[in-house]
């Protein structure tokens, strides 16, 4: 039992990394636009379709393409908060939530009528190699998705930490004003922080792909995740994202193994209701 | 003389599908008051108090399995469901009010809340023995008024055309009562009301417990129907969108807007077969309808008949 | 009618309110003056119950009221209006005021025919019609005063009523804000305004950072060196002096 | 340098700027006085291009700017200190000292941080720290040292004494005087009359949106409209 208990820890550890991943976009774009992103499991899908085109397709490895991807889902999230979301909603709290439900409709269906219900999958070379160590086995393809989840976070911390852009970026997070005082526009900030939080689902695809499935309805699959990480780590909040990403991924990985497969996601979202009717400010209060 | 016209109007095209010989139109026209139905229910928590929920299917799938259970269980009458399934759904909707307002949520947070709980009722449906898990409930085939099994559709419409009425008409006795206007107060500015002595907590309870009610006996009919139920059906995300889009693009807060947003759902989808006949390309365009619909009408299809009305 | 004692709140390392006691007799005008950042809106607050006090007491008509929910304050009697202007946008500005009346009357007849009469008593006549968005600044002050009175308060809280108005608009209000005490309503007022404080009101609080400075008649206020400072800065009332 | 004529400017149905019409000579400190509501801080959002004005125009250094865009308002040099501060509390002091040289690019905004450190010493014992954890006076440095950090030519300072000590304010006012004796024109826009009064060189006092007096500092001092236009009593 400890053995499994311990393998299942490390398996959850491991997919939290890409959770954290999908949760840093989800919590950038609302750090700083404080809009709750409902389309971002979607653009995630889409993201994971342009992996799966490019392998099935052109047989670009999922890996060498996570470059491309995160360039493209930059663009694509960029151009949709720029003559989209930003534009038809003008402000208004209620017009945000429900535009960005809007996207996640349209992308949805948009997929269900291109590519149909059916999932995909493809092959890699390394889809099923697996690592020895001691009594585990870890899967090679989790542990590469959860070294590069990690590079890129620190990558993205350091752009936080250290550009000009980074700066502006929380700036405008919590004094808007004031950075239009240094003659900062928040418009463009908006639509760069947008953009830079769907690129990272960029390259969560491109992590994801070897290892799981794509269909039209997987971004339902990972939104609830990440919106349970956000909250639990505190809406806004990068080592909230990080650390909320790993402990739901090994939440997630036990919750199946002690209540069973099917009553296993449950664990999820009763973390997630817990969270915002206890403790709405997460564990990590005010940390950014 | 205007009055007359419209309600004329109203009533001709309500009773209209009693004369279609095609089943087929008829249950459109059935799945049309449905909708409608399920967009009044939610605009009495979602337009009227502004409890933008994404998880109403909570209480779908509750009238749902409340009626299935009744009957598959129980063996008690199918018609026993209809109040079962009314109180059910208003627990439910108290229960999750109370939780949420009293942790003071609102916005974008009970948005996600009610999209949580409708999650968890739908892995709890998938795994209990209870509900049979992740095979669904049939209802045993036994046509006939008593058992609420109609074997025309004729009937069934005319079932939720009842409901329809029922529905719109507590939504515009509230409206113009006291509650109504507190509960429109409490969401337009929850601090402007509780200084003129609206209690937020207990006013929006009470007005998501209702919406919970009336959206139950939906799921009653839809089970009636189609005699089958499962997790997803019952509690998938689709359901809850359904009737948030219904109201929003046919009007949030009016009472007018979710009839006339389940009639332009309905049209969409039918008139999208002719174009594209692939699933989902329907919904895609109710997704950019919503979007035109925030961007362009913020006040939905029955803004747009109030500022022609005025012109 | 309302008395106060030893209210306090922080926020953070901000002392925003520090053991201010207030008290206003039955049937006056009141008013609550200091400058910007005084914490004249703090203790509005949570007089009326929006904020929780970290210390100190609130009674109205001698019944404790410290801590309670707004809406149970309002149902004691006690009413307050915003200095931003928050009308219901989708209600006319008859139902608006209708809100209001429904704390004291249940039937949608009746709080309708009391909104109404509030409404054009207090000038809103010809509007009463509208869409509540569609007011003037004007008329948005008015509306929010209406709303208030409709819940037929025994103490009226008014935060800033005049800010944003012209010279005869403020005229009015003042017209309306007496004819309202005429009515037996009791008035706690915060005012920019100087000259509507000086012609409404007949026991003035001054408040700077967070602490009452001073107290009594407008004529006693505007000569005390303390006040004077505190609008004008360190040394201003001795200069003052040697001007005059 | 600058130059307000017949200003007027609102949110929606509010009017709350006049016809207001002034200049501001170049090396000089020009105080701008006036009640809460006045419209002092709607004229300063104005000036740096955060709203639009209904009518009128500004000219800074001879050029338009009267609809332009807050940003290149910036980069022709009229900086704004704002009421408030607004710092950025979620920032490390350099970080927010930094931003201020935003569009100024990277080649001498090292020489200008130490500049604008020699200046404010304190900051720079506090260069690592949160902006939010400061004290209220170190705000404020912070908040014209983020602004001095954009090289101004000319620095729109409103209320910077709001919510210091008396101490603290005298060492503020000593400090303009500094920045103002090293060539910055200065618009201040205070509460502390006495204090301004006798820092400024010339002065407007602005009432209910208008200009109701405006000269050279000296001759202010005592006068009963002054006086009237802050306690009206």
């Amino acid at each position: 039992m400890g053995e499994i208990l311990a393998a299942s820890l490390v398996n959850g550890l491991l997919t939290g990394g890409i959770y954290a991943l999908v949760a840093l976009g989800l919590t950038l774009i609302y750090g700083v636009l404080h809009i709750v992103n409902f389309a971002h499991g979607s653009l995630l899908m889409m993201a994971m379709f342009g992996t799966w085109l490019l392998a099935a397709q052109l047989g670009i490895d999922p890996y060498l393409a996570l470059p491309l991807m995160t360039a493209v889902m930059f663009a694509v999230g960029w151009s949709l908060y720029r003559f989209v979301i930003g534009r038809i909603s003008r402000g208004d709290d209620r017009a945000i939530l429900l535009a960005t439900l809007g996207v996640a409709v349209v992308l949805d269906n948009l997929a269900l009528v291109l590519f149909t219900g059916n999932t995909r999958q493809i092959e890699t070379p390394w889809t099923f190699a697996v690592l020895e160590v001691g009594p585990l086995l870890i899967s090679v393809p989790k542990l590469i998705s959860f070294g590069v989840a990690l590079i890129l976070a620190a990558l993205l911390w350091s752009f936080m930490a250290r550009t000009d852009m980074g700066r502006a970026i929380r700036a405008v997070a919590r004094e808007p004003e004031g950075a239009r005082l240094m003659g900062i526009r928040p418009d463009r900030i908006f639509a760069l922080a947008y953009g830079i939080g769907t690129a990272l689902l960029g390259a969560a695809a491109c992590l994801l792909l070897p290892i799981f499935y794509v269909s039209p309805g997987v971004g339902s699959v990972f939104v609830l995740v990440a919106f349970t990480i956000v909250v639990l780590g505190g809406m806004g909040s990068f080592p909230g994202a990080l650390v909320g990403g790993l402990l739901i991924g090994m939440t997630e990985s036990v919750g199946g193994l002690v209540l069973g497969e099917s009553l296993g996601p449950i664990s999820i979202s009763l973390v997630f209701i817990a969270t915002l009717l206890l403790r709405p400010t997460g564990l990590f209060r005010g940390a950014r | 003389m205007k009055r007359a016209i419209v309600i004329a109007g109203i009533t001709a095209v309500a009773l209209a599908p009693f004369a279609f010989n095609s089943q087929y139109l008829v249950n459109i026209a059935m799945l049309t008051a449905l909708s409608a139905v399920m967009g009044q229910a939610w605009n009495i928590a979602g337009g009227f108090g502004q409890m933008t929920s994404f998880g109403h299917a909570a209480f779908f799938g509750v009238g749902a399995y409340t009626a299935a259970i009744l009957q598959t269980r129980w063996g008690l009458s199918p018609w026993l469901g209809l109040p079962a399934s009314f109180v059910t759904g208003g627990l439910l909707g108290g229960f999750i009010g109370i939780l949420s307002f009293r942790a003071g949520l609102r916005g974008s947070y009970f948005a996600l809340v009610t999209l949580a709980f409708a999650e968890v009722l739908r892995v709890l449906a998938n795994s209990l023995d209870f509900t049979r898990g992740g095979l669904g409930i049939n209802i045993p085939l036994k046509q006939g008024l008593a058992n609420f099994q109609f074997h025309n559709r004729q009937s069934t419409y005319a079932l939720v055309l009842l409901m329809l009425v029922l529905t719109t008409g507590v939504a515009m006795f509230i409206k113009r009562g006291r509650f109504g206007a507190r509960l429109v107060a409490a969401g337009e500015n929850e601090d402007a009301a509780s200084a003129l002595g609206v209690d937020l907590v207990r006013t929006k309870t009470i007005g998501l417990a209702t919406s919970g009610a009336f959206t139950a006996l939906a799921g009653v009919v839809y089970t009636q129907t189609y005699l089958y139920i499962d997790p997803s059906i019952a509690f998938g995300v689709e359901r809850s969108i359904e009737m948030l889009l219904v109201a929003m693009i046919g009007g949030a807060g009016t009472i007018a807007g979710p009839i006339l947003g389940a009639i332009a759902l309905h049209a969409v989808a039918e008139t999208s077969h002719f174009f594209i006949d692939a699933p989902g390309f329907a919904p895609l365009l109710y997704g950019a309808t919503l979007l035109v619909i925030i961007g362009f009408l913020p006040r939905g299809i029955a803004g747009l008949g109030a500022r022609w009305s005025r012109a | 009618m309302l008395e106060v004692r030893k209210l306090s709140k922080r926020f953070g390392g901000l002392q925003a309110v520090r053991d201010v006691d207030l008290d206003v007799a039955a049937g006056s005008i009141t008013a609550l003056i200091g400058p910007n950042g005084a914490g004249k809106t703090t203790t509005f607050a949570i007089i009326a119950g929006f904020i929780k006090p970290d210390d100190g007491r609130v009674r109205l008509a001698g019944q404790d009221v410290t801590g309670w929910r707004p809406d149970r304050i309002a149902a004691a009697g006690m009413a307050r209006t915003f200095q931003i202007t928050q009308p219901f946008a989708a209600l006319t500005v008859a139902e608006n005021i209708r809100v209001g009346s429904y704390l004291r009357c249940r039937s949608p007849a009746e709080a309708m025919r009391r909104a109404r009469s509030i409404g054009e008593e207090l000038g809103l006549g010809p509007q009463l019609d509208l869409a509540a968005g569609a007011l003037t600044v004007a008329g948005r002050k008015r509306l929010e005063i209406a709303r208030a009175f409709a819940t037929l308060p025994k103490m009226l809280l008014l935060d800033e009523v005049m800010a944003g108005l012209n010279p005869t608009e403020i005229n009015e209000i003042i017209g309306l804000i007496r004819s309202i005490r005429d009515r037996g309503v009791t008035i706690l007022l915060i005012e920019h305004v100087m000259q509507a404080v000086a012609a409404l009101s007949e026991h003035i609080f001054v408040l700077a950072e967070g602490a009452v400075i001073a107290q009594g008649s407008p004529q006693e206020i505007a000569n005390a060196p303390a006040v004077i400072e505190a609008y004008l800065g360190k040394g201003a009332a001795e200069r003052m002096q040697r001007h005059a | 340098m600058l130059e307000v004529r017949n200003l007027s400017a609102g949110y929606g149905p509010i009017s709350v700027l006049e016809e207001i019409s002034f200049s501001v000579g170049a090396g000089e400190i020009m105080a701008v006085l006036g009640a809460n509501g006045a419209g002092k801080t709607t004229l300063n959002r104005v000036l740096s291009g955060l709203i639009k004005p209904r009518s009128g125009s500004v000219r800074f250094d001879d050029k338009d700017i009267t609809n332009g865009a807050h940003d290149a308002i910036v980069q022709a040099g009229l900086i704004h200190v704002p009421e408030g501060r607004k710092i950025f509390p979620n920032l490390t002091v350099r970080d927010n000292l930094l931003l201020g040289a935003y569009l100024r690019g990277r080649a001498q905004r090292d020489a200008t941080l130490e500049e604008v450190l020699a200046t404010f010493p304190r900051l720079r014992e506090r260069l690592g720290q949160l902006a939010g954890s400061m004290s209220g006076g170190e705000q404020q440095m912070l908040a014209i040292g983020r602004g001095l950090m954009a090289q101004p030519r000319m620095l729109i300072l409103d209320e910077p004494s709001l919510g210091l000590s008396p101490l603290l304010t005298e060492e503020l006012f000593a400090l303009i005087a500094r920045l103002n004796a090293s060539g910055l024109t200065i618009m201040l826009v205070e509460q502390n009359v006495v204090q301004t009064l006798a820092l400024a060189t010339r002065a407007v006092v602005i009432e209910h949106g208008r200009v109701v007096l405006e000269g050279a500092t000296a001759d202010m001092e005592g006068d009963e409209r002054l006086r009237a236009a802050y306690l009206g009593i």
